[in-house]
């Protein structure tokens, strides 16, 4: 039982220490940029690293950002641990909030039942635009990560349009929907910031999703395709459907974070509002190794990053885009095994 | 397990360092002087309106000493607005936020209910009645009313790369209401005081940065027979100057002097004295003298909107009989003797 | 003598599981010599040819070619040695042809820059003719035989003019035709002068091609004899520590035997060809009866595990399953049908690796193992490890089956497929790649279930396993069934007698099954 | 029929060739097996150096070639973190896009004091080449005619890519590497040296293609690609991993975009589902394409 104790601490503590190398890189990108590019290192660094936990307002909002990033983060994880690939996440976020938005204004008589059938709609919709990708890969073996890159192009579009043509809101000059009404609205948690109780759905959704996948005979069956197709095939499992299945839950976790946005920040569907909030996702995932309880941690470091970045813009002289390539380097990190395995001079043969 | 421990840690260091972080507050600043805040909707450059009214804060606050001015590009994600302006007027640091938008007062609205002292002045905005915001609006119908005419004129000229399609052309980056609702009517109004026959080929890139989805637009328009072309499309607007330049058609431009972006081809530019204006929001707002809660609407008659006749390159570009024929228009315009209903918003 | 190959001393540690794979193993080759290298499966035979080729490196010992002490640190240095190597795996790319395989790496160019894909050609076929191969260099890889891909193998090494040459398991997938022409090309090679070692654990034929053999185990070598001066029982009795013969006992099919998989007129046709993969087989399974189906490979056995596993449809014929239809209705359904199946595939088919030993334990199971709608991973775990303790495998069932060895693995997957047996179970190729002692338990539980009254049915192309243990035999070629004896007329007759069936030589004509 | 078909065509074969260029590129690493996302952010580098360069050193050739120059750097540099460290390829090339995107802003913001559009004054438009003979050649004269360098440089490219792949040993070992790597490193050759070679060339024909997005425009605007890696991308698969396929699949698409582009002007459809016609017309074109090579596949599992 020690025994066994040891060998599951002892991998932890190198990933670990990997984890550390890697934040200590990005930290020290960080500063380098700073001293290249700001005139006043000391001031742009101080607001890139405390700048977030500066107050509670931006604390709230860093926490905020970093909820359709949990959203999409399982998403993603969900159809890679398939074996599937959902490129289409930004398409999905800006199509299930939409139509989030539109039932929860149409179904506002119903109450509570109608916000949970609005988060419901929008949700299957962004679920159904990823499962086609999955039932045409299904079908025909077409690339779903081709097909659900270029429908959620083609969505982002339409969506546009339906934004800014028939059901936009013409009392507000905001190219916008009409606002969901005030009742729906999920309660603020760290006021005036932007933060609200949807924190606590995406930590419900992380559980479930956990759950789902370790716990249950559909999230066993879904991993084992991922892991080995042919196998899980041959086991009898209905390979096919785990093609579609996880494509649509992808979609709809992301549909789901469209909904949430909507309900907890934006209150209503404005133009573009969901942009990046896809490729974010997914790189929070990739991250997180596809494990759904990772995905919080590497959200909020991403959120972060970002919310520092933004910081140090809003108060010293640098461009926020320097956010983009501190996470690009912890990108080109994270996935690295050798850093991973500098703590363990043995490596397995792959 | 182990990681869940350490994350629930590591959340809890955090919470503890916000919270404590939370508590301390921010001093407000000294009311003598005037701490400005320039809330850019985009970026300054390729935005000429943004650009002037950058400039017309840097300016005024060099010409004043008790006067410092934070300039701020938030980009084009709307979205994201409130939530930055709302962390900017969360410091505590700005008597004034300075914008120029059309969908900014909401905002402010929103921002200023949690911030009951601060004060906005907006312009090409409107909103009237919040005791917080003052906007005034930019009567773009009119520039594009005076534009449109000068396009209807050059399209019925015999100049070189003048055809005989009586069409005009219009590439936006988006579509947006006081584009779809002012800028575009009034410049089919406008070349329509020419000849009623004239039609607008109005197209969409899709966004602000696609300057070669902008050439291939212009090159496809100019194939349908469009000899000027106007623009709303920022960055991309790059893709129109080349087409022009390469393949020999006439451009009409808003608000800013864009006469060398393709020198011959440009055949007029209006103006948009955001500067001007900007100066004089921000002197009166140094004595006190703003009056929130109103909204105006400003035009070529109160001097906020120009065509610029005094560059050579109107002189040069364009032959007399044109350059007669719209002087005496823009006079009228000037002097408000040219009637027009202006579209609701 | 002269001597090719001297390695003293080697000694090899792989880190991941600390296995010495070579413990201070001392080994010598003579030129124009072929020695046999055997001992059972993870006897350390494979490393030890990996450190000569380059592909391993080693902690100590050292490497002498023909007398000068050499670092073989890539297999660039020892082809440059003149040492070459066939791996047990084929490392061919099916897509290109005969001669862009063999001249990899060494391509013949024109205008300094372009590849002289005719030149290529004429220069393989000059070398395929010199050895008397049966294929021509324009042939694309994918068409060819398996025995013929060996022969591409070969060539590539012969066209590097090596003269020492390693083969790994040159025979396991080759008919006894094949294996006797492969063989006589090795003796013609070693008259020129070429030094052999050919690594294999058959018995049978060390005896037949072998100058000397060296036998290898737990990582250590045991000796090097005079192939003459041992005979079969001693080798064995050296690479086992013990002698072990396989022993099941024959039934005859009784009164109670009756009909449980029908196969009838099955064909499976490919498109683009016109030869059918499967030409109107038909068959019936017995209960209490191992009925096997034998054939080189490339002639079916493929294709009918797959029908009946569910993986390709049938074009025509029927698969009845006690009496009722189950053709094509896929894998799902005909496992919850009643398929039992152990996969020829072991590694990618038959397990998931990088799943724990117990993921791979419940598969299509996992239904029944549900509490308050959750899987009971308790119930799981306990069943898991009963498993393993019945079926003797060393694992447990946390960690990934990826890291067993592969007779274990083979133990889980026999100890899944058994337990959830209902009436019939497929097994192809069972033994591939295990020792004597595992293929003896393999064969004991097959045994035992066919004692039980299972209906078995055994796709092997392993001609000696089918003899042990089949009670009917049914051969396939090209996809047709050409012959079809009962275990005991089959242990009648003589291999080669066998073989010419496996090889279309002969053909019974339908005599019905 | 002819008087509006040809504009269209004509502006589909500028359109197609960033697309065919940066696809080439892509189609050497997918080959060697490795899936290469990185496309769009090589291409945005290669757009913004080239440009930048061109300014600084007052000619064009020496812009492009330094501007190739480094997005072959960050191509290098892409391929040793995949292949030594070992990393997911698709992370990579994510990161890569991301770095690309922050980096040419912040060195415009750094260089030029300015993160929207710079202008370079001193370039000259991108001469367009073609004699009167050949452009009187009817139609294909209209069509093919008259284009800049980079367009006929596409060409020529793709004939070498050809050439490259399946006339030289080098392209066979590239083809070998994605097809079972281990026949190559069982005689000796290191697989990754040519998955290195890939990202590198596809570092090459991205840095040109971008080159065409800013010289022809003598200006930068951040993310001036717009999404064209990612529908190089797709032209790679849609161009069934075969050079002419490309050519083939670049032209579809930009003929799709072309006529949207027209179609503008000429329907009365909202912009925005005009807009999303590439993107459609590019779903179907795969689905069919995949439908196809389905019904010709093997059964064989």
């Amino acid at each position: 039982m020690l025994e066994n104790k040891n060998k599951k601490v002892l991998p932890t503590l190198r990933e670990g220490a990997g984890s550390l190398l890697i934040v200590l890189i990005a930290l020290s990108a960080v500063i380098a940029l700073s001293l290249i590019l700001s005139k006043n290192p000391g001031k742009t660094l101080g607001y890139f690293f405390l700048g977030p936990l500066q107050s509670r307002y931006y604390f709230g909002n860093m926490l905020n950002s970093a909820i359709p990033l949990i959203f999409g983060g399982l998403g993603v994880s969900l159809a890679m641990q398939s074996g599937n690939f959902n490129l289409g996440g930004e398409g999905q976020i800006y199509g299930g909030a939409l139509i989030t938005t539109l039932c929860t204004i149409y179904f506002a008589p119903l109450g509570i039942v109608g916000a949970l059938l609005a988060l419901f709609a929008g949700a299957s919709t962004a679920g159904a635009l990823a499962g086609f990708s999955g039932f045409l890969r299904m079908k025909w073996n077409t690339s779903e990560l081709i097909t659900s890159f270029l429908i959620s192009n083609a969505v982002l579009l339409v969506v546009n349009y339906l934004i800014a043509g028939p059901f936009l809101d013409p009392s507000t000059s905001l190219i916008a929907t009409r606002k969901i009404p005030e009742t729906f609205r999920l309660s603020a948690l760290l006021p005036p910031s932007n933060l609200s109780t949807a924190l606590f759905f995406a930590l419900v959704a992380v559980i479930t999703v956990h759950i789902y996948l370790y716990k249950t005979k559909s999230g066993y069956e879904l991993r084992m395709t991922g892991l080995n197709s042919r196998f899980a095939k041959y086991g009898g499992i209905n390979t096919k459907k785990f093609i579609v299945l996880p494509m649509f839950l992808s979609g709809f976790l992301y549909g789901l974070g469209g909904g949430f946005a909507i309900y907890g920040t934006y209150f209503a569907s404005i133009k573009e509002f969901s942009a990046g909030m896809g490729w974010n996702g997914l790189a929070v995932a990739l991250i997180a190794k596809n494990k759904p309880s990772a995905v919080i941690p590497a959200a909020l470091f991403f959120a972060y990053i970002e919310a520092g970045a933004r910081s140090a813009m809003l108060h010293s002289d640098v461009t926020f885009e320097i956010a983009a390539i501190v996470q690009s380097i912890v990108f080109f990190l994270i996935s690295s095994e050798v850093l991973l395995t500098l703590f363990e001079k043995k490596r397995r043969p792959a | 397990m182990k990681k869940i421990i350490c994350t629930a840690l590591l959340m809890a260091v955090i919470l503890f360092l916000a919270v404590a972080a939370g508590s301390v507050e921010k001093e407000t600043t000294d009311t003598h002087s005037l701490s400005i805040l320039v809330y850019i909707t985009g970026v300054t450059a390729g935005s000429p309106p943004y650009t002037a009214l950058a400039e017309g804060a840097t300016e005024f606050a060099s010409e004043n000493q008790n006067v410092t001015v934070k300039i701020y590009e938030a980009g084009f994600n709307q979205a994201q607005w409130e939530e930055q302006l709302t962390s900017l007027v969360a410091t505590g640091e700005y008597d004034l936020v300075l914008g120029s938008n059309p969908s900014l007062p909401e905002i402010c609205v929103s921002i200023g209910k949690k911030f009951p002292n601060q004060k906005f002045v907006i312009t090409d905005a409107f909103m009237e009645g919040n005791p917080q915001i003052r906007t005034y609006l930019y009567n773009q119908y009119e520039q594009s009313l005076f534009l449109g005419y000068l396009a209807g004129l050059v399209t019925t000229s015999n100049m070189s790369h003048a055809n005989k399609d009586l069409k005009i052309g219009f590439i936006a980056a988006q579509e947006y209401p006081l584009l779809n609702k002012h800028m575009v009517p009034g410049f089919l109004d406008g070349a329509r005081m020419v000849n009623p026959n004239i039609e607008v080929d109005f197209r969409v890139i899709g966004n602000w940065f696609d300057a070669n989805k902008a050439a291939d637009l212009a090159t496809s328009m100019k194939n349908a027979g469009v000899d000027v072309f106007a623009a709303i499309a920022g960055g991309a607007s790059q893709g129109l100057f080349k087409v022009a330049k390469e393949q020999g058609a006439y451009i009409v431009f808003h608000n800013t002097n864009e006469y060398k972006s393709a020198p011959g081809y440009v055949v007029g530019s209006g103006s948009m004295e955001q500067k001007k204006l900007t100066k004089e929001i921000l002197k009166d707002a140094l004595g006190g003298n703003i009056e929130y809660g109103i909204a105006s609407i400003v035009g070529a008659q109160e001097g906020y909107l120009r065509f610029i006749a005094d560059d050579p390159a109107y002189t040069n570009n364009l032959p007399d009989s044109i350059r007669v024929k719209f002087d005496a228009f823009m006079e009228d315009i000037y002097k408000g003797k040219i009637a027009y209903t202006l579209p609701a918003l | 003598m002269e001597l090719a190959v001297e390695m003293l001393n080697i000694t090899k540690t792989y880190p991941e599981n600390n296995l010495r794979a070579n413990d201070g193993v001392d080994f010598v080759l003579r030129k124009g010599e072929i020695l046999c290298l055997a001992g059972e499966n993870g006897a350390g035979k494979t490393t030890l040819m990996k450190v000569l080729y380059g592909l391993e490196d080693h902690e100590e010992g050292t490497i002498k070619i023909r007398g000068n002490q050499e670092n073989i640190s890539s297999p660039m240095v020892a082809n440059r040695l003149g040492i070459g190597m066939v791996h047990q795996h084929f490392m061919l790319v099916e897509d290109f042809t005969v001669a862009q395989n063999v001249l990899m790496g060494i391509e013949p160019r024109k205008h300094r820059i372009s590849y002289d894909l005719k030149k290529a050609v004429t220069l393989v076929n000059e070398v395929i003719e010199r050895h008397h191969f049966s294929i021509e260099a324009d042939m694309v890889v994918r068409n060819l035989t398996v025995g013929q891909k060996q022969q591409v193998e070969i060539i590539k090494m012969l066209y590097r003019d090596v003269d020492i040459l390693i083969l790994d398991e040159p025979t396991s997938v080759l008919t006894e035709q094949e294996i006797e022409s492969l063989f006589s090309t090795f003796r013609q090679l070693a008259k020129r002068g070429k030094s052999l070692i050919l690594i294999t654990h058959k018995l049978r034929e060390i005896k037949a091609i072998s100058d000397r053999v060296s036998v290898m185990r737990n990582g250590k070598m045991l000796g090097t004899y005079e192939t003459d001066e041992v005979d079969e029982r001693q080798i064995s009795a050296l690479m086992m520590g013990k002698s072990i013969s396989f022993f099941i006992e024959h039934t005859k099919k009784d009164d109670e035997s009756r009909p449980v998989i029908e196969g009838r007129k099955i064909t499976v046709l490919r498109q683009g060809q016109e030869r059918p993969l499967l030409n109107g087989l038909s068959f019936t399974a017995y209960s209490k009866e191992i009925l096997g189906f034998a054939g080189v490979s490339g002639n079916g056995l493929g294709v009918l595990e797959a029908v009946l596993g569910g993986f390709i449809p049938t074009f025509d014929g029927k698969v009845l399953h006690n009496g009722k239809d189950i053709t094509n209705i896929g894998t799902a359904l005909l496992r919850k049908q009643g398929l039992a199946y152990v996969p020829s595939d072991r590694l990618h088919i038959g397990s998931s690796l990088k799943a724990t030993v117990q993921e791979n334990i419940i598969v299509g199971e996992s239904g029944s193992f549900k509490k308050n709608g959750f899987l009971d991973q308790k119930r799981v775990t306990k069943h898991t490890n009963d498993l393993l303790q019945r079926y003797s495998a060393k694992a447990t069932a946390q960690m990934p089956i990826g890291t067993l060895s592969g007779g274990n693995i083979q133990k889980v997957i026999l100890a899944r497929e058994i337990e959830r047996y209902r009436d019939y179970i497929v097994f192809s190729e069972p033994t591939w790649g295990l020792d004597v002692a595992s293929s003896q338990f393999v064969y004991e539980q097959i045994a035992s279930l066919r004692d039980k009254g299972a209906a078995v049915i055994l796709i092997s192309s392993n001609l000696d396993e089918m003899l042990t243990i089949a009670d009917r035999i049914i051969i396939l070629y090209r996809g047709t069934r050409v012959a079809s004896f009962s275990g005991d007329e089959a242990r009648a007759l003589s291999k080669e007698e066998i073989g010419e069936y496996m090889l279309g030589i002969r053909n019974q004509g339908d005599r019905g099954a | 029929m002819m008087h509006f078909s040809i504009p269209i065509l004509h502006s589909a074969v500028t359109i197609m060739t960033p697309l065919l260029l940066a696809s080439m590129g892509g189609l050497f690493t997918e080959l060697s097996g490795m899936l290469n996302i990185a496309l769009e952010g090589l291409l945005l580098t290669g757009a913004f150096f080239s440009v930048v360069f061109t300014y600084f050193t007052g000619s064009m050739i020496a812009g492009t070639l330094l501007g190739i120059g480094c997005t072959m750097l960050l191509s290098a540099i892409l391929a040793s973190v995949t292949l030594n460290l070992k990393s997911n390829v698709f992370i990579t090339g994510l990161a890569v896009n991301l770095f690309a995107s922050g980096l040419t802003v912040v060195l415009s913001f750094a260089l030029f004091a300015n993160k929207g559009v710079v202008v370079f004054d001193n370039i000259r438009p991108l001469p367009l080449l073609g004699t009167p003979r050949l452009a009187s050649i009817p139609i294909l004269g209209d069509i093919f005619i008259g284009h800049s360098a980079f367009v006929y440089l596409s060409w020529l490219l793709l004939v070498i890519c050809y050439f490259v792949l399946y006339r030289t040993p080098f392209g066979f070992r590239i083809r070998a590497t994605g097809l079972h790597q281990e026949a190559l490193s069982s005689l000796g050759m290191r697989p990754n040296a040519y998955r290195f070679a890939s990202f590198l060339i596809s570092g090459f024909t991205c840095g040109l293609g971008g080159a065409m997005l800013t010289l022809n425009l003598g200006a930068f605007v951040p993310n001036i690609t717009a999404g064209k890696g990612w529908i190089a991308l797709v032209v790679i698969f849609l161009g069934n991993k075969k050079p002419f396929g490309l050519f083939i699949a670049a032209f579809i698409f930009g003929l799709a975009d072309a006529f949207s582009n027209y179609a503008q002007g000429a329907l009365n459809i909202p912009s925005d589902f005009i807009l999303a016609i590439p993107y459609v017309f590019t779903l179907l074109a795969m689905i069919g394409s995949s439908i196809y090579a389905k019904n010709k596949g093997a059964i064989e599992s």
